[in-house]
């Protein structure tokens, strides 16, 4: 594999920019405001509350609300602010990745709503609206098993990369894919690709991804630890 | 843990109205007064103009889009404008996210209204090909943080957005080329400026600007939206009423508070 | 300000003609058909009731649903039955007006339905509206504080007047107020301007508007006490 | 003060049952006789045609909207017709104010179809050039008073709105011009006009236009549009069942009521 | 009446093949996949069971829930997925003439799932789906007063025939009659027809359809029979 | 009468735990096998192209719709393709017939990528016109009998309906004439086609191709779609969580059955 510079001047495993900001959002239990290259995502924590109508609700457990949302004005045509079929797979597995982080168990009944706005995207959208949320959940004192720490990996112009952004995922032999860890257990919670690479490809982006995960929950780390300096100790 | 909403907003009220004994407000704003804007433009880089207005911590997020599209039936010559406001859960815990509430509607038409009324966008200037192709202005607002007046921040958000944008490049179809953009900005007649005053009314007294806590505490919204000595739009809100006196005095402060509020939007770089 | 005649004969404080009838409606518990000018619009109250879903009731007060609805057949070109955001504020705003007028804390837990429907429409349908509304509710013969009365006032072609019809309300420089007042209180309870008019202007409209509100509510009290000759006496 | 509707409406049964038992309606009406019916033509000035129909204490209004649309691919020489039938709270206490009930589609569809049988209208003079544009009809009909046999007020008073009917006149472009008619009318063969007759089957016995007291006493409705001495259309509702001879029967009834209700909708003026 | 064969060879009072497969479906309480001519459709019957929300429920008896739906795929045009006002109307109907056979006062306060989709349509899907949908019901075990057997007759080309097919449908002078009986009680618990037909020729169409609905008959009594051997008998 | 589907559901997963417990199946299947798989084409005489796949209970049946529409502004020179599941009462008690769910919305968007990823179709040779008309081809897929890994079975049923389908004439408008067909089949590269392999994960074990039960007993699913010895694509379900570990064994395994599942599918005639 050539070591090329990205167009944006990157080297192959680095990351674009990443910028968090805990509690932007006063009214919510718990928010996190994240820039990740172009992408400007908000997310926000309420609950666990009750929930309506009742039989939706589950006895064992809370249910997680969780939306993924693009604003109209996060893409170059306005976007129709009606969700489609993407938004709602993504709001899906998304959802499920935070809950095998949070311990539901403890709230039967009950729903925790996790909102989140994607003001810009430029790729990437669906891991940093995750790290975002997982942030705002452990910005809401949820119980938490560890935090979900997400990025993309992938190939684009022959090179493996990670964290494509829009220029180099439509690249003609483009692979995109996004994974969420919960860490620092390592464990796969989310895991979605696309593209045509060989299973040797497959493996090593793997293996990339995985160490920009890490590199992800260290950020969200330091991020908590400045403003839950006890905490934060604690959460390892 | 999250609060019991009602419990907390009723508290709120309580501590409002307590103040209120003693003519305070419990940030010692005037009763005439507004918090402390911060309006700050190009803040959402996908969009054609946009602008993060800060009223205390109240926070409204503006972006502008600008499509091609065909003239109304009506006015074959003008372009046209659509306002849409968005309250979801992001935006306080009151909300939900769903099918678009009626508040956010109410919201929405009154901010679209204020800068309808003050014709400040020379419509006819956005016209293409007479009967077949203008220019499409969607302005779209997202609350990031309510705690009270919306209408205001939105307002003064949507017109900073406005004058924060660009029009895109169209090619010989008269699509648009996404991502570039003319020199020219939108036609806006600075002169014309809109700017929106709402005050609540609590037990007989009227506070401008208020916060979430007050517009609990008060059952009467009452929004003014002003150009320099003229009156441009009025919307009463919520199941209060209010006499003919206090509605002439709020249009006089509403007056009053013009150019304080054109310059924090006008000035802006 | 010029005394000229308007387009249809009026003088500038004249309204439309208006006709009211109470009890029209068999079924309803109060009803009211309205025709104000070329406007006919029919008003029926239902309630108070069980309200489903049960979450969504009040326990201090009746919630008022009020629907402000414009027939396909109003308009000249066709109007689409599914409500657009203008009648749904309408509605909003019109059921705040009326929620002033009613005692709702007597019916907690119970929603009352305020439905009207314009068959034609020729401008002031909203005031038109509400204040057959108002009389639907007294036929209905919940407890009121008093009447919501209301008109439209503003300007047209240069001219100061109340009660704009169409024609007058698409000229360019048309102002238009719409205001509902509880009457005899004279407390407004719904105020919704759109123009560009110094605040001179604005002042004398606003008075001119309250006058054809007090005229507005002199008809309501004939039509009532025409109906319930006592009960309509001890309204005052 | 509301009552409980579901008690009421079952009191109202048992009265109209109590009734039949000595072989008499409430009303003192022949089993075989509708109720009184008047039409008025005209009542709303922005329809191009409209009629208000009372049968009894039951009231619809109708009104007639002519556009101009592109054809169905498989009639490209046709004009087009769409019947829709609005219950909303206004209607009744049994109705709600929101997406259409079944009840409101299946009884919109019953009056469509038995005017859409008919032929009475010429779907080919409603062409304006084929393949590209020809005109539709809207018929919207909104019950202002429920009290039984919506189906047949419907129907009467859809053909008459449609009778009552202008074309509109319309622009080079084909475009409607709003509020100015020519002085043609619909292409209504007047020896088609299509009559519903409804019957409720209320343990055994077959009731012509029910009240809504008797509907309630019924579990059987039946249908049948006739023209001339022609079914043109049959619907059997609710969940009750009819015998051949049932239905032969009311066939007969339908036929001999036919030119008492032609007359009606045809001899206004 | 002349006796001339149709298009595809049969006399005016033949019906199309029918297949009957009872217990096709290892998810429902009781299913049929009905093969009709051309037409292809599959009925479930679930319930009786809980339903939500509650206040949509009937205390005095189960709610019939009949869907019919044709799939996207049956119709030469693709058929969009959301139900139109025919789909609404026809699943009513045919839930009423289903309710006519079915016990429901015996399962207060539930609701009987009955789905029907057709697959392939070639004309007299909803008698189809009716008499597949009554199969299922009693594949289903629900108590019963007896079948619901349907059949469509009608006129084409100046023949009154039996069954007809899409192209004998599409004939300028074509009257179409649905009906449904409860049997063996030979009780009309479905009728719709559309046609313009004299009265004398109606009254024939309706024996004709009659006969065709008591083969429907034999043909469903034979396949419980078959299925169940003993229940079959108890039927009659 | 109904069960308690919940009930059903738990002990059903009890029974797959128990057996497991002995690194045994309920079926006796070895862990890393599919269930019997039939493959029956041309089912749906109205669609263009179809296929009802069984995989052991699931059954699913899957109809091709070949349209004529415009092409995507991005892609002038292209076809389109879109892949659609349903799941409803008919699929199983855990089903309700309605707006579509958000698992049956995850199931199409997987199989969606499956066959998108490998680039089986070739797209540009359904082109039409450029930037004017182009073939869309729909994919509707009805689950008629859910018990488990209905993402696979929803693949192979797709594929198999592609590969039936025939391009139906278009008149001189470029309009489909219905029911008459060239006799051209799909541009589908043989050497591309996609397979789908899933896996749940119950306490540690994987199991190829789930049942319903051994999904209740599990909280993770994954779905890997392979092509020869390439990946194409990956989704992780539900709630639980994988070790990289896992992942790149259910790799090696999926492409390990490449070939006999290709192999059904092609050999169809």
């Amino acid at each position: 594999m050539s070591e090329e510079k990205r167009h944006d001047g990157r080297k192959p495993n680095d990351l674009r920019p990443i910028e968090i900001k805990l509690g932007v959002n006063k009214n919510a239990d718990g928010s996190c405001l994240l820039t990740w290259g172009k992408n400007v995502v908000l997310a926000t924590v309420h609950g666990p509350k009750q929930m309506f109508p009742k039989h939706l609700s589950n006895p064992s457990k809370a249910v997680i609300d969780y939306k993924y949302r693009m604003a109209c004005i996060s893409t170059p045509e306005r976007k129709s602010p009606v969700p489609g079929k993407r938004d709602k797979e993504i709001s899906l597995v998304s959802g499920n990745a935070l809950e095998s982080a949070i311990m539901v168990e403890q709230f039967p009944n009950t729903v925790i709503e996790i909102n989140t706005l994607i003001f810009t995207a430029d790729a990437g959208t669906r891991v940093a609206a995750l790290t975002a949320a997982s942030l705002a959940a452990a910005d809401a004192g949820l119980p938490m098993k560890g935090l979900i720490s997400s990025v993309a990996g992938g190939r684009s112009n022959k090179q493996l990369v990670l964290d494509l952004d829009k220029q180099e995922e439509d690249a003609p032999d483009a692979v995109d894919l996004a994974c969420a860890m919960l860490m620092p257990q390592k464990e796969i919670a989310l895991l979605q690709m696309d593209g045509f690479v060989d299973i040797k490809e497959t493996k090593e982006i793997l293996k990339n991804t995985v160490k920009g995960i890490e590199t992800v929950y260290d950020m969200q780390k330091k991020a908590l630890i400045e403003k839950y300096p006890l905490e934060g100790e604690i959460n390892e | 843990m999250s609060n019991d909403n009602e419990t907390m907003n009723l508290l709120a009220a309580q501590k409002v109205k307590e103040s209120l004994k003693s003519s305070k407000r419990l940030d010692n704003r005037d009763f005439n007064d507004f918090r402390e804007i911060t309006i700050e433009k190009g803040v959402i880089s996908s969009a054609d103009g946009s602008a993060k207005v800060k009223l205390g911590d109240t926070e409204v997020i503006v972006g502008v889009k600008i499509n091609v599209g065909e003239p109304y039936p009506d006015s074959p010559d003008e372009g046209s404008m659509m306002f849409n406001l968005e309250l979801s859960a992001i935006s306080g815990p009151d909300f939900y996210t769903g099918p678009p509430s009626l508040e956010s509607v109410e919201y929405g038409r009154v901010a679209d209204r204020a800068i309808r009324s003050s014709e400040c966008i020379d419509m006819k200037k956005l016209s293409i090909i007479s009967g077949e192709k203008m220019y499409m202005i969607f302005i779209d607002c997202y609350v990031t943080n309510a705690d009270g007046n919306l209408i205001d921040a939105a307002t003064i958000a949507g017109m900073a957005a406005l004058l924060d944008a660009k029009i895109p490049k169209i090619d010989e179809n008269n699509k648009i080329i996404y991502g570039e953009y003319t020199d020219q900005k939108l036609p806006i007649d600075m002169k014309k400026i809109p700017v929106s005053v709402s005050f609540e009314n609590i037990d007989g007294q009227t506070l401008l600007d208020p916060t979430a806590g007050e517009e609990f505490a008060g059952d009467t919204r009452f929004s003014v939206a002003v150009c320099d000595k003229n009156i441009i739009s009025f919307q009463k809100g919520k199941t209060g009423t209010l006499s003919l006196d206090q509605i002439n005095e709020m249009c006089e402060i509403a007056i009053s508070k013009y150019d304080q509020i054109k310059k924090k939007i006008c000035d802006l770089k």
